[in-house]
């Protein structure tokens, strides 16, 4: 579905943020993209949408590359929700700033509401619906902001740090709409710095360093004492139940339910 | 000549006074005015002024500015729109924090654009003649605001909405018959001898009379399905707006840079003069073309942002309150 | 009022630090010093009260005088010796020429072509070219390229912060200090902040290449998240500033400042007189005939 | 030292109070986590503590805040910045944008305060020295990563000096790495002695820092109790608060019938010491 080959992309100031990543995609996969700030995750997923264009390489989208297609067009394939929601935020209630979206691609009428609705029930703002978004906290901003991207009813979404500012309830409704996109058959790719959230919430982890992909695997994988090194060598920590599993000796436990379960079985 | 330079003079003078106002009502916020030090008379308008410079106020300048700067060049690129927008943030201050704010923030923003920005790629050296403009653009702002010119009006009673529409057809109408069709007719009007003027001038005044007449038109339309009155306030405020701005920029064009900005609209300069305006009635001419449109265009985004805003949120400014209102419902 | 402390920097050179009951060591005092922004040369070194004064005066004498003359001979004495000195003539011509290009483009076009005159120099179709606009347009360039070259010298030897702080030190009161020293950084974090919000609005399949109408239906998404984020921004920076004692009526003692001297208090003085010197020739009507 | 007795505050324009009730007592030397879900109160109720609310931004408050025993009420916010210290989320917005280097950022509240040039020399020194920044001190404020831009954010409050320091969730916008360096700068804050009120989401940041854990709901305090005991409690877990990972994982081996291996401590350990 989502095909980069040998992408690599330079700034003008000759940053080379995007060196050479080879990364293919299937549809309905979960995938986290996870690094140290700077090492190109929000540059990649950019690329997606045609927000940037490659420098070298090619971005293909079911196999058609992306290249002259415009922006305007490709969002209705890809959704892509920003890190901080004050940077797309300007209707005055948040059903008009819900409908933005999926209104420029053509929606209308109940077609619209029901998209609108939908969203709006999904991240649990529908009782704010008439709200003057900036009377919410940053946290239900963030997930208003996931909400006008959800509208768009897109086949692939991109999510930079949708944990950003959420507490434990915010997280875990994340984690359900990451979950129920999946089994719709959606492709849900996740920039993220919290390792529990991507151990538990993924099935596919892609490690990045310096523009370039490092790891890219299983949550197990990554976070399996192998890849202690690599992870080591851009900053990131593996959850502390994959460390506790590693000290146990019971293999690779990214996710506190696969270490009671490693436990449980070395009991038995 | 002699007259030219009295007109300069008279343009440093007025700007000399303008700087000397502003530093004093920044000067004042040193020394808090004490109520019990028992200050002499007319310290309460001192005192007013300074509170129109809070620490928000101050914050609020140096972003302002900046917006002028960046949004004027950026949205109008991004869509391809002529659309100039480069005194949002003026106006913001303006309304939010008062008129000497706003007059602070405009004068200041064409100082800082001159001298602090010179070496930088945001600089502009061409700035600081129109600091003047600047300041009276904030300074309207500030009043029209202390006015409630920017206060929305949803569901105003039809009667009220009839005086209103009445009232601001006929703002609208003066302006334009006295305020810029004069500067096309050699100072005639449709109430004159129209067929004394130069035919090219002559389509040239009907043609903006149609203009006007389909905006005005517009207007009522708007301001009766939505049953707002508000819209007419924001848009009698941006039409004399621009064409005070008009009015006080043409002459500073003319003598300072031979009558072109530099930007696309340069070529109405030429295609009036062509039609055998003088420099500096092709310069007017220009300017009552563009400067209305703009600011009223600038004045309804800056109408629709301060209602998108959480009121709670304009309330926090000096002005705020009074100028956007408070919570509805 | 405001520039009523000027009296506290006119005894020495640099105005010392208020020590308070510590003294500054001379390593200390030499740190702090190096905190200013560099300056390479002696022009760069001058007190930017100095070099402000010599770009304003150059800047509206230019006007004042007006024709050719007077502007050529500001430029030819004043302006290009100086930017020698401070080893920028390149840069500040192509500064210069850059920022005059649009409006000499305009210039051109308004003044040559449609201005109307006796002696026809050619004629393009419709438009005939005439003495008296050459004349008028070649007046009005020199002019800017010489304000051009005045401010322009000004903004490359000059930090903002060195002569927001040197003005702090005159009496400017820390809260226009602060307004203008902030702008310089608030404009890249702002043409930064457009950027993303264009991004993030086409990403929601805002069409920025459509139909006019679709245009014009994208001006409150791209500025409205401008806008409101940076009001929202205002609320947090106020108090975080609140926070760091902002706002506290008095003199505050800066970490450095800018040395001043008499010979540049002279200088000072002189371009003021000068000024008001062409000021009176202009008005009095007693202008020399060859300017 | 700060005591905020039967405190309720809204904010202008709201109907409802955010904060209710508030008896809370923090002496010399605390180091207070303090935890909630978002909307709690949290943030107010730092904006309150630290004179902020409502000398600055409005609103009602009723109750009193005491600091030494003496009111705060009506005080400017200026003079209580040399009592009171308050680090914000966003780095970016707490940086003034008028320094050239971190070390006059740094300097920066100080030089407002009105001190002198030597006193605030030193005080700088000693703060860039406490966190141990002192190579960012010639780098321009505006170019860190956001981790190193918030230690300079924490170190322009400490070089204030304030007896009590107040961070309204200080690693929320930072990458782990920048959470890393903010959680060391914690515990050297901790080492020096002043009291420390830290609002936090990140329970694994709290856990072997604090003294004490105060958890708010609805505006009201639900717990508040020594942080060994209050970590482990399930009233945390009750309203929506993430334990540690260490309690968390513990209790989840519990749960399943098995004893809890000595390892997880002794990892959870090597982690607190890192």
């Amino acid at each position: 579905m989502i095909d980069l080959r040998e992408l690599a992309f330079v700034y003008p100031d000759g940053t080379r943020a995007i060196d050479g990543v080879d990364l293919s995609i299937g549809r309905g996969e979960v995938v986290a993209i996870i690094g140290q700030n700077g090492s190109g995750k929000s540059t990649l997923v950019k690329h997606l949408n045609g927000l940037l264009r490659p420098t070298e390489g090619a971005v293909l989208l079911e196999g058609e590359p992306t290249l002259g297609r415009r922006v305007a067009n490709l969002a209705a394939r890809v959704g892509l929700v920003f890190q901080d929601p004050d940077r797309q935020i300007f209707a005055g209630r948040v059903r008009a700033e819900v409908s933005f979206g999926p209104r420029n691609l053509g929606l209308r009428g109940p077609e619209l509401d029901a998209a609108v609705d939908e969203a709006l029930l999904a991240v649990g703002l529908a009782d704010a619906a008439g709200a003057n978004p900036y009377d919410l906290g940053y946290s239900r901003r963030k997930l208003l902001a996931l909400a006008s991207v959800l509208a768009m009813g897109t086949p692939v979404i991109v999510l930079d740090e949708p944990t950003t500012g959420q507490d434990s309830a915010g997280i875990t409704r994340i984690q359900g709409i990451v979950a129920s996109l999946a089994s719709a058959g959606r492709t849900v790719i996740a920039i993220s710095h919290d390792m529990r959230f991507v151990a538990e919430t993924f099935r596919r982890v892609v490690v990045m360093r310096a523009g370039r992909v490092v790891l890219d695997g299983s949550p197990a994988e990554v976070f399996g004492e192998d890849s202690w090194p690599a992870l080591a060598s851009t900053y990131l920590e593996p959850p502390l139940a994959a460390r506790v599993g590693a000290r146990l000796g019971l293999g690779s436990t990214p996710t506190e339910a696969s270490l009671v379960e490693a436990l449980v079985a070395a009991r038995g | 000549m002699s007259g030219r330079w009295v007109r300069i003079l008279a343009g440093v003078v007025a700007t000399l006074v303008a700087i000397i106002i502003g530093l004093s009502a920044s000067g004042t916020l040193d020394a808090t005015p004490d109520p019990e030090t028992g200050l002499p008379a007319g310290a309460h308008r001192i005192d007013s002024i300074a509170s129109q410079f809070t620490t928000r106020t101050i914050v609020l300048i140096p972003i302002a500015i900046a917006i002028n700067i960046v949004l004027g060049q950026t949205v109008g690129t991004a869509l391809k729109i002529p659309l100039y927008l480069d005194s949002i943030g003026t106006i913001l201050v303006g309304v939010l924090a008062g008129p000497i704010a706003g007059a602070v923030t405009g004068l200041l923003a064409n100082l800082i654009w001159t001298f602090v920005l010179a070496g930088t790629p945001f600089g502009s050296p061409f700035a600081w003649p129109y600091a003047i403009v600047a300041a009276e653009i904030g300074l309207l702002a500030g009043i029209f605001g202390y006015y409630g010119f920017f206060r929305n009006r949803p569901n105003t009673p039809t009667p009220q909405l009839v005086v209103g529409t009445v009232i601001s057809v006929v703002v609208l109408g003066a302006l334009a018959l006295w305020g810029i069709l004069p500067a096309y007719t050699e100072g005639v009007t449709f109430f004159g001898d129209l067929a004394s003027v130069d035919p090219i001038f002559q389509l040239v005044a009907i043609a903006i009379a149609i203009v006007l007449v389909l905006a005005l038109v517009a207007l009522v339309v708007q301001l009766l399905v939505r049953r707002n009155l508000g819209v007419a306030y924001v848009v009698v405020g941006g039409a004399i707006c621009g064409v005070i701005s008009a009015l006080i920029s043409a002459p500073i064009t003319e003598i300072f840079f031979g009558g072109v900005t530099g930007s696309g609209s340069d070529l109405l300069v030429a295609a009036f003069q062509q039609a055998g305006s003088t420099l500096s009635n092709a310069v007017l001419q220009q300017g009552l073309i563009q400067d209305p449109i703009d600011k009223t265009l600038t004045y309804i985004v800056v109408f629709a942002l301060l209602h998108t805003l959480s009121r709670r949120f304009t309330a926090r400014f000096p002005q705020g309150e009074r100028a956007v209102g408070v919570e509805e419902g | 009022m405001a520039w009523r402390r000027a009296d506290q920097i006119d005894s020495a050179t640099a105005p010392p630090a208020r020590t308070g009951g510590a003294s500054l060591s001379p390593a200390d005092a030499t740190y702090l010093a190096s905190l200013a922004p560099p300056a390479p040369t002696t022009y760069h070194r001058l007190n930017p009260l100095t070099k402000a004064a010599a770009a304003t005066v150059a800047t509206l004498a230019a006007f004042i005088l007006g024709g050719y003359i007077g502007p050529l001979t500001i430029l030819v004495v004043g302006v290009l010796p100086a930017a020698f000195a401070a080893g920028i003539l390149l840069k500040l011509g192509r500064f210069a020429l850059l920022i005059s290009l649009p409006v000499a483009v305009s210039v051109a076009l308004v003044s040559v072509f449609t201005r109307a005159g006796e002696t026809v120099l050619f004629v393009i179709g419709p438009f005939d070219a005439t003495l008296e606009g050459v004349d008028f347009a070649g007046q009005i360039m020199v002019r800017l390229i010489v304000v051009a070259m005045a401010l322009g010298l000004f903004g490359l030897t000059t930090d903002p912060r060195a002569l927001v702080v040197d003005l702090e030190h005159r009496g400017m009161p820390p809260r226009v200090a602060f307004a203008a020293a902030a702008t310089l950084e608030t404009i890249p974090a702002m043409i930064d902040r457009a950027t993303t919000i264009q991004a993030a609005q086409r990403a929601r399949g805002l069409d920025t290449e459509g139909s006019l109408r679709a245009r014009l239906r994208g001006v409150m998404p791209l500025i409205g998240p401008v806008i409101l984020s940076s009001l929202t921004e205002v609320e947090e920076r106020s108090l975080a500033l609140e926070v760091r004692a902002f706002g506290r009526p008095g003199r505050r003692d800066l970490l450095w400042s800018l040395p001043d001297s008499s010979r540049q208090r002279f200088v000072r003085w002189l371009l003021l007189v000068v000024l008001v010197a062409v000021i009176a020739a202009r008005v009095t009507g007693s202008m020399p005939a060859f300017l | 030292m700060l005591e905020l007795r039967g405190v309720a505050y809204r904010y202008p324009g709201y109907a409802r109070s955010v904060l209710q009730d508030l008896d809370i007592a923090i002496d010399r030397h605390e180091i207070v986590g303090l935890v909630g879900p978002n909307e709690a109160g949290k943030s107010t109720l730092c904006l309150v503590a630290a004179g902020l609310a409502p000398a600055s931004i409005g609103g009602t408050l009723t109750g009193s805040v005491l600091m030494d025993g003496k009111p705060i009420a009506g005080l400017p916010v200026h003079e209580l910045a040399a009592w009171v210290g308050l680090v914000f989320q966003d780095p970016n917005t707490q940086r003034s944008g008028v320094t050239g280097t971190v070390f006059e950022e740094v300097a920066l509240g100080s030089v407002n305060l009105g001190r002198p040039v030597a006193e605030t020399v030193a005080r700088t020194r000693s703060s860039l020295a406490t966190l141990r920044i002192e190579h960012l001190a010639d780098r321009d404020p505006m170019r860190l990563s956001g981790g190193q831009a918030q230690l300079v954010a924490i170190a322009s409050i400490l070089a204030m000096e304030p007896r009590l320091f107040i961070l309204d969730e200080p690693t929320a916008q930072l990458d782990p790495e920048g959470t890393r360096l903010v959680g060391q700068a914690l515990r050297r804050l901790a080492a020096t002695g002043t009291a420390l009120l830290i609002a936090e989401h990140k329970t694994d940041l709290l856990d072997g820092l604090c003294t004490r854990i105060i958890a708010l709901d609805g505006g009201r305090v639900v717990l508040d109790g020594p942080a060994d005991t209050a970590l482990e409690s399930d009233g945390l877990t009750g309203i929506g608060i993430q334990p540690p990972a260490r309690v968390r994982l513990a209790r989840a081996i519990k749960a399943s019938g098995l004893r809890v291996p000595d390892e997880l401590e002794q990892v959870a350990a090597g982690d607190r010491s890192a």
